[in-house]
């Protein structure tokens, strides 16, 4: 038996949670760079999966299963497929920047007890939901995927509460109670669609007997467990409820806003770009590969929903006067792409809502930190506190800009190649519902340049005069996420490369094809 | 007579007591009518246990005798003492815990 | 007139009491396989001479050792009979029918055995409270009798007295809830129910701080106890006027229909379901009662505030496990054949007792009070487990058992850290900011938090998989989702707590944590191993319920 | 070597350039504006080279192909970086990189006291880069890129002073214009994927035959949307005007010679399809022949000499667009008129910029006159190219011009005749119009004033950096369109690409051209009569009620406001308010109803032992009469 790569891979960052917790309270920067080093280290280790997985081998590689809880039919499974590894590759690569974004801002302004250690728990807890969310990345076992899939809930929970902008609009105490606020909507939403999901797990293992996603999908296969239609509608929403819930998909999505808005940006961050896309990879995963028919069957609904989030979440993107909340909107609008890729059951949209999974994570990552460090030094996350911030800080606003300009998906910068493709494989099959989401690039361009404009143009406010250009250390968080941006744009072929055999894998086991083009193309 | 009236009497005896546990207020007596639905319950058994022929019901019936009694010492012991300390053997006035 | 009643009948009377002395067999009594009661008994009478013949000074130790080693022993005792295979392939009814020695009697006596020794832990505790005139005292009254503030009671304070009685009156309680789960006839059920709650009425009324409410709950727990045990014993009697015996296996036989043989002269009494229904009825509602399901509940929060809390941490493990051992019993053994007809009305009670603890929970300010509606929500989901009637639904209801018990010991551990001037300090308001104060206390009580609300990673989680596993399995998929439902609602009110610790300021005359003796430390550190190991590596455990899931019949 | 390869470099040089410019930082502020004026140099010397060898081809293999690398792969969806270099595209890498260089060498002066110049030069080369792109691609995809390319290019440009709000907002509003154009080019592209599978020109254009009229006239209108985009075409022209915030330079090389012709490129390109779909061409020529005549109308009414030359670049593109709604008739003029207005527009505008900069960047014609003592050179320069705009015998535009208007009423029928009175009146507007500028600016006597800082402004002539370009600029004007049509060597030069068709109208070609003559002599007539002969009021007066609509940009912009705009804040103000009382609100009350009953139930433990056993008491006697139903049922 082979070294447990997936297990490490998962285990290094817990380790590193465990070590930083027990940092002793004084040695604060100690801490951090502990938690930055585990970081790194799990980024090598992603690296390395990366390198040994075989675009062309069996759908599920680097496996490892060991009997867990036999009474349950529960065995740790591991295995990653392209998508998998594409996931696990953007979660090891953001997290050194949010790590290193988040710098700051645990630092306890107020010397309290020698016990209550802020920083040494906030950085522990970003590296445990680290670690909780590279596990459900590669869990094979569906009962493995949901205790970490709940699990993550509570690190997350704490990271939201816990943690915020220090200088709310009305003052600290008001601050402290949106935050909790925040943070307990947050744990509800999620609990609840995790425990409506609890009923439908149970429900499998009453149907199927095990857990293993392998297994089942075989045992589907070759026609040896049969499933009711109706059960298997059912569990099929048990399970798309609890993702659409984490994902999120409107009208699930109110709690999104207030977390992102409260929780400082690198955890808002955490929260959009790595633990929401566990949400949107296990549609992909269990709910399309478990409930093939299911999925079919309501795949017209949640076209609509999705097609919905698009416009809503960009329309409520334009209307929003606080940064982060704008930003939240962005994303779940841009959830609502990556939705309506994954259901549009074409190879194109498939890849293309995985490559959007990575992509969003990015450029959210990127404008999002920029827009922290601005409010780090402005201490408001109103819009109309800013103006003309491009003549004091060219750098900040010029990062800012191609953020955003990622944001709205630009061609040349990485989320154009998965929007795209997104809408194209939507339209081959739904041309209406393809047409209708274009409406989606407008908007995004609406809200990201009136953003950039309010903000960063216009003649310097004087509450904008102070305000200092990015940092060594900033520069070192957004340079290289920029970096990968301009680089995934124009060369996204390793990652399509690998991500395409897994959804073929996946479009095979709900037995779809692609539609073939009206007219033979002359070259083909 | 035929023993299922005593059935029919315990019954009674038993419900009476119920009702009095309900509708009294103060401690002693809601205890005695406890014991007053322990004492139906000995007559079902020795109803029974003479209807049935067979003898488990008395043996029961003093089971539940001494049971009673060791109830009866714990109880008494209890009410005394919230007696001593609020001056009223009311049931009503012990309710410092609601909600 | 008499002439309804059968001449044979009469006779038999006559020749059964008429017969020699001589013709009296001596019982067979196996004492090897009733050891762990019999050792718990006896060690609870020798306290009781202890209490006699010990000079107070050293009482306290005497009877802190004697229990612990006790209820070590009477452990070791149940750990070599399951070893000796009494658990699986040697399980039989001992005690000429009386009790029951098979594996879920002895997995379920195991469970309160060391329940029993971490709560005996608390009990013994004496480093919380401020010495009292120099000497160290524990939750307990210095002299029970003393009205409160009394002259009385300062003086028996200042001569340090200490109700040492505690030891041997717990060792009694554990002691019936050893025999309950096992009991094989209703006789010895309704024995053991006696004998384990009168000593927990007394317990409850000890409490050195807050005497009134301590008081108060002692007497609603009396009261209302020995009313359901009246209801109780009425059943049995109608029970044993169905079938003319309380030994399990003759009600199941008549209620199969194995015994055709019924005396015509008792065909009205004998195999009439009306008794046996309201028989069951009864019975079942004492032992509800005593797992606190509504509509039999209300006692529970009262109950729970009022008592000492290391004796409400005792009494919410030990009696529920006890209780639900002993419901398993009856509904498995005795009643299987009629499952059509208790099966909806329990579906009903596991509904509302769900729902019920969980919604008013939302709404409580005493944390005492709040864990106790948390135990009635947990009362329902194992209830869910209870309906299953299968197999997996007896284990699974077995290791909730554990999993359960040893969260909440720990939970009202930590609830006795917390204190201000007026003893504990269980008014939530009292508890904001806590995570700042002390970070760990704080830690630690979220994690039995998170373990009650069932999140996983935790006993919690396991626990409720398993139930409601076993319920799904066993064709209860509605109770299931309720039990979703109202976990959902549950975990508000966890998540509330949490919220209150980490992130609201701590108030400036908040309360100081106690640093408690290696005792109550070692109490915590159980519960919080047993919760984190059932978490991540149940299988071991699921096992071992498993293979104690089979009641000897 | 073989010349494929000098392909990349194209666009790589001034990619390159605009890379170093803008991470640069300080240190290269000196050097800066030399590095990308060399670069832009560069990239042209390679495109003369790349020229000199497509002329030394036969006329059916001048196409060269350079395939760099697999882009995005995705089973059937397979987009490729590689370029196709055929006459269309050369005409265009000539015309992009020949007047892109000029500009450079402009703006060195122009931008003279400008800190950021460094960040001007790095934009500019990074618009030329993303514009060769464009014309470069040889599947729509990669040319969608070049498209946005340009796009943020002159979004940055535009808004080039940003600290002026209205730079921003002008930035802002021709982003988001394009936007909507670009939801057309890609609607296009998807359109074209699911019905050839692939979107690559060469197949595309070879499958059209096999497929359906309405797929072509589906994918020719979503494409004339993206060229109304682009190319500032009515509905979606309204950004252009505001366009002119951008520094001059900008406005010469953007918005008049090159990107907005893009829209042109992009018809032409896609020539065959629209061949395949009549109905869209007809909506080509019509929205053709409706923006030349917007376009002229509110250039008549501009005050502001930028805006005013904006609005004929919008009526010049409106005859480009009508020439390729014609189809093969038209196609060729279409082309030859785009590059001649290349010059003249690039010509005028530098002028203009000549102008503002001996100016204090004064704007307002009614504060100009009698400049042409001040600055001759730039007099002369801009005479000819106004000759050429408004189609003076001999000059560039006269030929391009005139074949267009022949083309047009070649189309025949009814609607030959309406398009081609309109592009002969768009003739007799554009001469007036241009007079009227002429005389404001340089005849007339001085009516400048000083401005708010109180200096007055000491007209000049403006630096040999900027002179020079316009001399060669005018040149081109003077004698491309003759060049070009002499032997129709543009004609034979373009035909292998966009195939051509000889017009045949129902009036002589005389007859044509002397109509035209006419109307342009009207034209300039009344426009002397009114500026030249009169002497300008320096406030502008209340003017008919066309006047001031023209003014307002004929009340587009007013339209989009009230409709889109406020509409728009209407829309989102509600839809916020739906998501913080509705989505929000029935979770929130939920929660709320769930804590009531939790109270209410509450209330039921009420302290009182006896009531606790009376739900007891009830329960059991519940219990038990559930117990017997069960059974009696």
């Amino acid at each position: 038996m082979s070294f447990p790569l997936l297990t490490a891979t998962a285990a290094l960052p817990a380790v590193g949670a465990i070590a930083t917790a027990a940092v002793p309270a004084k040695q604060r920067t100690a801490a951090k760079w502990l938690a930055l080093l585990f970081s790194l280290g799990t980024l090598v280790f992603a690296a390395v999966i990366a390198a040994r997985f075989d675009p062309g081998g069996n759908q599920f590689q680097l496996t490892e299963s060991h009997a867990w809880i036999t009474d349950f039919g529960v065995r740790y499974e591991l295995g990653v497929d392209g998508i998998g590894v594409a996931l696990i590759a953007l979660t090891a690569l953001l997290m050194p920047f949010v790590i290193l974004a988040g710098w700051h801002d645990a630092d306890p302004q107020e010397t309290g007890s020698s016990r209550w250690r802020p920083t040494q728990g906030f950085f522990a807890l970003i590296l445990a939901v680290e670690a909780m969310v590279i596990v459900s990345f590669e869990a094979t076992d569906v009962f493995v995927f949901y205790i970490f899939f709940e699990a993550m809930l509570i690190p997350m929970y704490f990271l939201i509460g816990g943690f915020g902008d220090r200088a709310g609009p009305h003052g600290e105490k008001e601050a402290a109670t949106q935050r909790s606020y925040a943070a307990v909507k947050f744990l509800l939403y999620n609990l609840v669609g995790g425990l409506i999901m609890l009923a439908a797990v149970i429900g499998l293992y009453v149907v199927a007997g095990n857990f293993s996603l392998q297994e089942i999908v075989a045992a589907r296969a070759n026609g040896s467990l049969h499933m009711a239609t109706s059960t298997e509608r059912l569990l099929f929403l048990g399970f798309f409820f609890a993702f659409a819930v984490k994902a999120p998909l409107w009208p699930l999505h109110t709690w999104l806003p207030n977390a992102m808005g409260e929780a400082t940006a690198p955890v808002a961050v955490l929260i959009t770009a790595v633990v929401d896309k566990v949400g949107t990879f296990a549609m992909l995963r269990f709910c399309l590969q478990l409930f093939p028919n299911a999925s079919k069957w309501a795949t017209p609904a949640i076209l609509v929903l999705a097609l919905i989030s698009i416009v809503y979440g960009a329309l409520l993107a334009v209307g929003q006067r606080d940064i982060k909340r704008l930003v939240a909107y962005a994303s779940i609008s841009h959830f609502g792409f990556i939705i309506m890729g994954i259901f549009a059951m074409t190879s194109q949209g498939q890849s293309g809502a995985t490559l959007y999974m990575v992509n969003h994570g990015i450029s959210t990552a990127a404008l999002m930190l920029v827009a922290g460090f601005l409010i780090s030094r402005r201490g408001s996350r109103l819009i109309a506190d800013y103006g003309g911030v491009q003549k004091v800080a060219p750098v900040l606003a010029g990062t800012f800009l191609i953020g955003g300009l990622a944001t709205l998906s630009l061609p040349g910068l990485a989320p154009f190649v998965s929007e795209f493709l997104v809408l194209v494989g939507t339209f081959t099959r739904y041309p209406v519902i393809g047409i209708i989401a274009t409406i989606g690039i407008v908007l995004a361009a609406l809200y990201t340049l009136v953003l950039y404009q309010r903000t960063m143009t216009g003649p310097v406010k004087p509450s904008t005069e102070g305000i200092a250009d990015l940092r060594v250390r900033e520069l070192a968080v957004v340079v290289p996420l920029i970096g990968v941006l301009i680089f995934l744009g124009v060369y996204p072929k390793p990652l399509t490369d690998m991500v395409n055999p897994a959804v073929q894998h996946t479009l095979s086991d709900v037995h779809k094809k692609d539609p073939k083009p009206e007219v033979e193309a002359a070259h083909k | 007579m035929n023993p299922v009236n005593y059935l029919y009497l315990a019954a009674l005896l038993f419900t009476i007591g119920a009702i009095g546990v309900l509708i009294r207020r103060n401690a002693i007596i809601v205890f005695m009518c406890i014991e007053l639905m322990l004492n139906a319950c000995n007559l079902t058994f020795v109803a029974f246990s003479r209807m049935h022929g067979n003898l488990d019901g008395q043996i029961i019936a003093f089971f539940t005798m001494v049971v009673a009694a060791a109830e009866v010492v714990v109880g008494l012991a209890i009410i005394v003492s919230l007696f001593r300390t609020r001056h009223s053997a009311s049931v009503d006035d012990a309710s410092l815990m609601k909600l | 007139m008499s002439s309804l009643v059968s001449a044979p009948a009469v006779h038999s009377l006559w020749t059964t009491a008429a017969d020699p002395i001589s013709k009296i067999n001596a019982p067979k009594i196996e004492y090897g396989q009733l050891s762990p009661t019999l050792i718990v008994i006896g060690a609870a009478v020798l306290g009781v001479l202890v209490e006699a013949f010990v000079p107070r000074k050293s009482r306290y130790y005497v009877q802190a050792f004697l229990a612990v080693v006790a209820l070590a022993a009477a452990f070791a005792a149940v750990v070599g009979l399951a070893a000796g295979g009494y658990g699986t392939t040697k399980a039989h009814i001992a005690a000429m029918g009386a009790i029951a020695v098979d594996g879920p009697a002895l997995f379920l006596q195991g469970t309160i055995l060391l329940a029993g020794l971490v709560s005996i832990f608390m009990f013994a505790e004496r480093r919380l409270d401020p010495e009292a005139h120099g000497n160290r005292v524990d939750s307990f009254a210095a002299q029970a009798s003393a009205v409160p503030g009394g002259d009385t009671e300062k003086a028996a304070i200042k001569a340090g007295f200490t109700t040492t009685e505690v030891f041997p009156l717990a060792l009694f309680a554990i002691g019936g809830m050893l025999v309950f789960p096992s009991a094989n006839d209703l006789l010895t059920l309704f024995i053991a129910l006696e004998v384990f709650s009168l000593p927990l009425y007394l317990l409850c009324a000890l409490a050195r701080r807050k005497r009134l409410m301590s008081q108060e709950a002692a007497v609603k727990y009396f009261l209302l106890g020995a009313f359901a045990s009246a209801f109780t014993l009425f059943g049995i009697a109608l029970l044993y006027g169905y079938a003319g015996s309380v030994s399990y296996a003759t009600i199941a036989s008549v209620v199969d229909g194995s015994i055709t043989n019924v005396d015509p002269a008792l065909a009205d009494t004998m195999g009439n379901d009306a008794l046996l229904l309201i028989g069951m009825a009864l019975v079942g509602m004492g032992l509800l009662f005593k797992v606190g399901a509504v509509p039999f509940h209300m006692w529970t929060p009262d109950v729970y505030q009022g008592a000492p809390t290391p004796v409400t941490g005792f009494m919410a493990a030990g009696t529920k496990v006890a209780a639900f051992g002993a419901l398993l019993r009856l509904l498995y053994v005795v009643v299987p054949g009629m499952r059509w007809d208790w099966r909806p009305v329990m579906w009903a009670v596991a509904i509302v007792t769900m729902l019920g603890g969980a919604v008013v929970a939302i709404t409580q300010t005493d944390i005492k009070r709040l864990l106790a509606y948390s135990s009635i929500a947990h009362a329902g989901f194992i209830l869910a487990g209870v309906i299953a009637m299968t197999p997996d639904g007896v284990s699974s209801v077995l290791f909730y058992l554990v999993a359960y018990s040893f969260v909440t010991i720990g939970a009202f551990a930590v609830v006795t850290l917390v204190r201000d001037a007026g003893g504990e300090a269980t008014h939530l308001s009292k508890w904001a900011g806590l995570g700042r104060r002390s970070p760990l206390v704080a830690a630690v009580f979220a994690v039995f938090l998170l373990a009650f609300a069932g999140i996983p990673l935790t006993s919690g989680f396991a626990g409720k998989f398993a139930v409601f596993k076993a319920a799904a399995a066993g064709g209860a998929g509605p109770l299931v989702v309720v039990g979703v439902v109202s976990s959902a609602v549950a975990a508000f009110f966890y998540i509330r707590v949490i919220v209150l610790m980490f992130f609201s300021e701590p108030k400036a005359d908040g309360p100081t944590v106690a640093v408690p003796s290696p005792l109550t430390m070692t109490t915590i550190a159980v519960g919080v191993a047993v919760t984190v190991v059932l978490g991540l590596a149940p299988q071991y455990f699921l096992n071992l319920a498993s293979q104690a899931g089979v009641f000897v019949r | 070597m073989n010349t494929e390869n000098l392909i990349a470099l194209l666009v790589a040089a001034p990619l390159l350039g605009a890379a170093v410019l803008l991470c640069g930082g300080r240190a290269l502020d000196r050097v800066g504006h030399l590095l990308g004026t060399l670069l832009a140099a560069v990239s042209f010397v390679i495109a003369v080279v790349l020229f000199s060898d497509l002329v030394g081809k036969s006329p059916h293999d001048r196409t060269l192909t350079q395939h760099l690398f697999s882009w995005v792969p995705v089973e059937g969806f397979q987009a490729d970086v590689s370029f196709q270099l055929d006459q269309l595209s050369m005409t265009f890498v000539l015309l992009i990189t020949g007047v892109g260089t000029l500009i450079h060498m402009y703006s060195i002066g122009y931008m003279e006291h400008d800190e950021r110049r460094r960040r001007f030069f790095g934009y500019l080369n990074l618009f030329l880069a993303a514009m060769l792109l464009l014309v470069l691609a040889d599947n729509y995809l990669l040319l969608y890129v070049g498209w946005e390319g340009v796009g943020l290019a002159s979004y940055l440009l535009i808004g080039f002073w940003q600290h002026k709000p209205s730079a921003a907002t002008a930035a802002k509003k021709a982003f988001l214009v394009n936007r909507v154009g670009d939801m057309g080019l890609s609607i296009a592209i998807m359109i074209m994927f699911s019905t050839f599978g692939t979107f690559a020109f060469k197949p595309v254009f070879d499958s059209v035959g096999d497929t359906s009229q309405g797929k072509l006239t589906a994918i020719g209108l979503t494409l004339l949307l993206a060229a109304c985009g682009k190319s500032a075409q009515v509905p979606l022209q309204s950004w252009l005007g505001d366009a002119m915030e951008g520094p001059t330079p900008v406005s010469a090389l953007i918005h008049a010679a090159t990107m907005v012709t893009a829209g042109v490129y992009l018809i032409v390109r896609s020539g065959v399809i629209f061949n395949g779909a009549p109905d869209a061409q007809l909506a080509t020529a019509v929205v053709g022949a409706v923006t030349l005549m917007f376009g002229a109308i509110v250039g008549c009414a501009k005050d502001d000499i930028k805006k005013a030359l904006a609005g004929s670049t919008m009526s010049q593109i409106g005859y480009m667009v009508l020439a390729a709604g014609l189809g093969p008739v038209g196609y060729v003029f279409a082309i030859m008129h785009l590059v001649t207005h290349g010059f003249f527009k690039a010509g005028l505008f530098l002028g203009a910029g000549s102008v503002m900069h001996g100016m204090n960047d004064e704007v307002d014609m009614r504060r100009y006159g009698a400049l042409r003592k001040y600055m001759p050179i730039t007099f002369a320069t801009f005479t000819l190219a106004y000759l050429a705009i408004i189609g003076f015998p001999g000059l560039s535009g006269f030929f391009s011009k005139d074949k267009i208007i022949e083309a047009a009423f070649a189309k025949g029928g009814t609607e030959g005749w309406i398009l081609g009175i309109t592009a002969v009146v768009g003739a007799a507007v554009t001469a007036f119009y241009m007079t009227r500028i002429m005389l404001m600016t340089f005849f007339g006597e001085k009516r400048w004033v000083p401005d708010e800082q109180g200096n007055e402004p000491h007209p000049h002539e403006a630096p040999s950096s900027m002179t020079i370009p316009m001399l060669v600029l005018a040149v081109g004007s003077v004698f491309a369109g003759g060049i070009f049509s002499l032997g129709d060597r543009f004609l034979k030069w373009l035909e292998p690409v966009t195939g051509h068709t000889e017009g045949h109208s129902p009036i002589s070609t005389g007859a044509i051209t002397g109509a035209t003559v006419a109307c342009m002599l009207i034209g300039m007539g009344v426009a002397w009569v009114m500026y030249g002969r009169r002497d300008v009021p320096a406030l502008a007066p209340r003017g008919s009620l066309l006047t001031r609509a023209a003014r307002r940009d004929l009340l587009q912009d007013d339209f989009n406001h009230v409709v889109l705009v406020r509409g728009g804040e209407h829309l989102t103000r509600s839809l916020v308010y739906v998501d913080h009382t509705l989505v929000d609100g029935v979770v929130n009350g939920t929660a709320a109803s769930v804590g009531g009953l939790s109270g209410r139930l509450r209330k039921l433990q009420n302290g009182y032992v006896r009531s606790y056993a009376v739900s007891m008491f009830g329960g059991a006697a519940v219990i038990i009469a559930a117990t017997l139903l069960m059974r009696a049922v």
